[in-house]
């Protein structure tokens, strides 16, 4: 569904950082001058990102691709864990390792309307997608996240995109509940849903309508090594046998996905 | 390094090869643009995920984790069976006009045969086997085979006897008697040895304070195994006569001449191709420039001069 | 953590620490200030560099040498011998006023009794002696008594028998069977193992077309072994009922945790101090937010639960 | 001799780079601000210099102190290899580990007139000795290169010595030679040498005089992995026996150094 174009990494290219900027205590969004991945990425394509010459942390981390223009892409992320944290102290200047733009990603819609709905950093591929959908295609943007500690990510993604509607499990921000509640009973035939962000939040939308669950597009995560569908380790089981997330994906559409196979 | 440059070539039991740099099993898939010369550049060889007589679904769960300069994994030898790789996979792989060797898991020994005679039957096209007697990550068999001199002997001679073309040993660290395990397989027939495998280790999540991976143990790869690798490539060349091909964190040029320099005539790289596409061609353009600063006119004029 | 917080503390083989970061041999030098309090906030015990019955003056040539995220190391049990150990650096040793344990490296056993009998006239200043069967860097001894199960029970039942108090044996990861090393140790007398000592890698300096080392081969340490001390562990540690020490690459708070969580009841750390003067105050406050976010009173419920 | 003070390291401390300045090619001069070890610091100590969170490159360089004041210190270095290369690509605002300040460094003159002898980056650490010598102590500094690349360098080096002497073996900079043309055929009893450089010239200059070695003090480079005297790793031959040249080091005196047993 999603595999018309290729998606093997064009190759491994020199990015500059241009400028870092902190969003909230945990998220932080980088552009990075990289004119190859810029000219050819689409949305929900990503890049695995490391620093050179350097083997600790050794392998490239993916991370969705949430805008390309000129020469310039920007990501944006939350930091867990080590190369997040190298990347979150990143000064404009630095260099660093690209491999992409790479992934299926979401294609063309196929129908007349696109409800994205995202989690936290889910966004990330969205705000791209968002942003290149064609015009004459309406549009829904749903985000969704835990708690006030979130505020200032809403606020910078309210400016991204102005029709945003948020959800939050306090109540605090948007809505009270997860952004399920802001999704309709049924799936219409013009409507297609596109959806990133925690599994168990994908996983609740994969499995909410007994229709049209070939019309939801998951951009899934696991825990990749190469990027280039070479090493096998980001496989997940679907309806037609085992498939790579990094190639092969991250988009699916939900009905394909074995969902009680994937962890987490 | 132009292709007509020979400075570089090797003969790694009959194979030629125009560089040293021999893509590793089980990192290069089979997508055919990058089986595209422009993709290959600097690579001399390269060898095919490991091949199993039936079809294998690998390992579930974690299969990769990231250790400090190195990986763990655990595939679990997941591929398509002999059948769908001579169908689907080979033309692919021959696209490229590389030499190639087909990394042939060894399972129990009606299997081994049968995977070794349907390639049989078709070896003026396959350049080499690799027989892996050291997959870490699967039970029946995989790296049991090489551990012990015996055992690697007796794997090694079933393949000598229904594979007839070049046959490559892919020897496992995890032996308490590596040089003892080359003999053997030198003594049963081997035209070339790799040297080696990944080695023996695990992970631990703590957040869920389980292991990693559901077979607990995996396989260690990377820049991190390269002095324990090195070790194992000198310890070989001192006892077999047969090339040897070392594999295990080579990153650099240097990585490699230090290989070449301790006894092997060309290297495996794996984890490199992860992190770099680059890499053959970086590591070919180090050697060709290495030699031309000492002015030599072969890399095989290097093999084993640490000794 | 405050000195009176004993969510931390660990008995291993009967010597008690208030914290199970113990300071790795071979790492930590006699000079008088590095055995102040200040300098050693979080450190539950140190082992001292090998001591042998004579002076050592090590091995010739370069001693150290940096690998991607590790380091080799052919030091050479450089020591002043006992007698000297005895006079002039023991009382420095127990100005910390932490508990330590003697590293006798294990030699013929005509040295091995004579080291163990001085050391046994003053042991009730000496919590334990951690007996070495491990170096890999001598050629006389050294390793070769931990490869087996046979040559480890014959070093730690001569140990046992000159020396009375609490035996710590540090086992060698290059042992091809160290189940069976661990079992022979524990059933001639040891109180606790150390899992393990560095592993047999090696460099070529490529400017030099030489062997780094004099010996050729040297010792692995630094976190790019840490995956296979883990393993180590986690396979020890189904095999004995006495306290494991465990040790190699641990780094971090995550990575002592993971030590334990496979079996270890505490950790000693070597390269890391090489590093990070606060390694061992790192990890402890790092354990002690672990244990209060989960609830937990003491390290010790940990030990094994990965298992 | 040189082992009156404590050289312990006083501990492990973060610095801030304040700026980066490119001398030649492959030379480079960093400011950072480390307020303990600029205080501490005494000509001839030196910092181990690490990236901090990565373990590759995994252990600290030994680099010499060029001059602390204020909360700042400067190192000077040439690229040689892995470290040296990721140091010359740093920016400012980034952090470094630095463990120090540490050695015995060259102590206070025993005579009334002090000769600093160079060899290229053997000038960091005399540069420092130079600018804090007591007012009462006579010193030159004489400076040897190889060739005309060193320009920029020594152009730099005469900004902060005026007096400096050059030596270069193609004498396109100053005489035409090594430092050792510089010097006299006798070391006369007021006069001692302090030099840092290349080993063949300090091993040059230390069997040079027959007489007066004791005044000459050489600062010694070695493999180190620990700058603290626990791995033995930095070991020489003295005639006192093994010395560290971290903790016992790096300054000897020519005397007691066995010159035959130094490879390189
Ligand atoms: C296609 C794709 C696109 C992604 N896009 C984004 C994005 O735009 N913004 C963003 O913040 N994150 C994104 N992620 C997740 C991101 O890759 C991980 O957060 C990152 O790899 C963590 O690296 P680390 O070194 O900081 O953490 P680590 O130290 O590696 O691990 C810390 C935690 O992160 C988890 N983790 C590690 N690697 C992965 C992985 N490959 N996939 C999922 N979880 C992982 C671990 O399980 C662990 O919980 C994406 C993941 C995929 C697969
Ligand atoms: C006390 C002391 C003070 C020093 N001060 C300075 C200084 O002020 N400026 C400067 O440019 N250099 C100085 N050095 C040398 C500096 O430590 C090395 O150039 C540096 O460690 C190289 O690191 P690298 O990672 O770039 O090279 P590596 O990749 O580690 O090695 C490249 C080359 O450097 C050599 N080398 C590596 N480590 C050392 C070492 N510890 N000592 C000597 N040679 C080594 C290797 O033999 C090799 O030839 C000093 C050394 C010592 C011991
Ligand atoms: C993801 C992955 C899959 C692998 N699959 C195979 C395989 O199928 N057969 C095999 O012989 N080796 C396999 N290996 C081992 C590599 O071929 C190589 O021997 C090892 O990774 C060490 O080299 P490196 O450090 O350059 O990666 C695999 C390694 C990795 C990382
Ligand atoms: C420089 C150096 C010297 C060592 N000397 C000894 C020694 O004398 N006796 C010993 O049992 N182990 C010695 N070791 C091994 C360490 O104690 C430790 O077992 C090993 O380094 C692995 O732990 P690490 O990765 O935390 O360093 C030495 C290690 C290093 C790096
Ligand atoms: S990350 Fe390697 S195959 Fe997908
Ligand atoms: S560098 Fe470790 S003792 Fe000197």
């Amino acid at each position: 569904m999603f595999d018309g174009e290729s998606s093997i990494p064009a190759g491994d290219f020199k990015g500059t950082v241009r400028d870092i900027r902190q969003i909230t205590e945990t998220v932080f969004s980088i552009h990075i001058a990289c004119p190859v991945i810029s000219r050819l990425a689409r949305p929900g394509q990503f890049i695995m990102i490391r620093f050179p010459n350097r083997s600790d942390p050794l392998l490239g981390r993916p991370l969705a691709v949430s805008s390309a223009g000129g020469d310039d892409i920007s990501i944006c992320f939350q930091v867990v864990g080590k190369m997040t944290a190298l990347l979150s102290r990143i000064l404009p200047g630095e260099i660093l390792s690209l491999r992409g733009p790479m992934g299926n990603g979401f294609g063309l819609p196929s129908s007349t309307m696109v409800t994205m709905v995202a989690g936290a950093l889910g966004a990330a591929p969205l705000i791209f997608a968002y942003n290149r959908m064609p015009q004459n295609i309406g549009k829904n943007f749903i985000l969704g996240v835990a708690d006030r500690s979130w505020y200032p990510f809403c606020e910078w993604i309210k400016k991204l995109i102005p029709e945003v509607r948020f959800f939050s499990e306090d109540g605090i921000i948007g809505k009270k509940g997860t952004v399920l509640n802001g999704l309709g009973e049924e799936l219409s035939p013009e409507e297609e849903i596109w959806t990133c962000g925690p599994l168990p939040m994908m996983r609740a939308i994969g499995q909410k309508y007994t229709r049209g669950r070939e019309r939801i597009r998951v951009s899934l995560e696991t825990r990749m090594a190469c990027g280039m569908g070479g090493c096998q380790g980001c496989v997940i089981n679907t309806l037609k046998g085992k498939k790579r997330v990094c190639v092969d994906g991250p988009v699916f559409s939900a009905e394909e996905v074995c969902w009680d196979d994937l962890k987490g | 390094m132009t292709s007509k440059d020979k400075s570089l070539s090797v003969n790694i039991g009959g194979v030629l090869l125009d560089s040293p740099i021999v893509i590793a099993s089980g990192v290069w898939p089979y997508e055919e643009e990058l089986w595209s010369p422009e993709r290959l550049k600097g690579v001399g060889a390269l060898s095919t995920k490991a091949v199993t007589l039936e079809p294998r679904i690998g390992n579930p769960g974690t299969r990769v984790w990231e250790t400090p300069s190195g990986m763990l994994n655990s595939i679990g030898l997941q591929n398509g069976g002999v059948d769908t790789f001579i169908k689907e996979y080979l033309p692919i792989v021959r696209k490229s006009g590389l030499p190639f060797v087909v990394n042939v898991a060894v399972e129990r020994p009606a299997e081994t045969e049968a995977t070794l005679k349907r390639l049989n039957e078709i070896r003026e096209i396959i350049p080499a086997v690799e027989l892996n007697v050291s997959c870490p990550n699967v039970d029946d068999g995989g790296m049991c085979w090489g551990l012990f001199p015996e055992s690697a002997a007796q794997a090694v001679s079933l393949a000598r006897e229904f594979w007839k073309g070049s046959l490559w040993v892919k020897l496992t660290p995890q032996s308490p008697d590596i040089r003892g395990v080359a003999s053997a397989a030198e003594d049963a027939g081997a035209d070339a040895l790799v040297v080696a495998n990944t080695w023996l280790g695990m992970a631990i999540d703590t957040r869920t304070a389980r292991p990693v991976f559901e077979r607990t143990c995996a396989g260690l790869s990377g820049p991190a195994v390269f002095p324990l690798a090195l070790k194992a490539v000198w310890d070989v060349a001192s006892t077999v006569n047969i090339p040897i091909v070392g594999c295990g964190g080579v990153f650099s040029y240097q990585d490699c001449l230090a290989m070449i320099m301790a006894g092997a005539s060309a290297v495996e790289i794996g984890t490199a191709m992860f992190i770099d596409f680059e890499t053959p061609a970086r590591i070919c353009n180090g050697l060709a420039g290495y030699l031309e600063e000492k002015v030599l006119s072969n890399l095989r004029e290097l093999v084993g001069i640490a000794r």
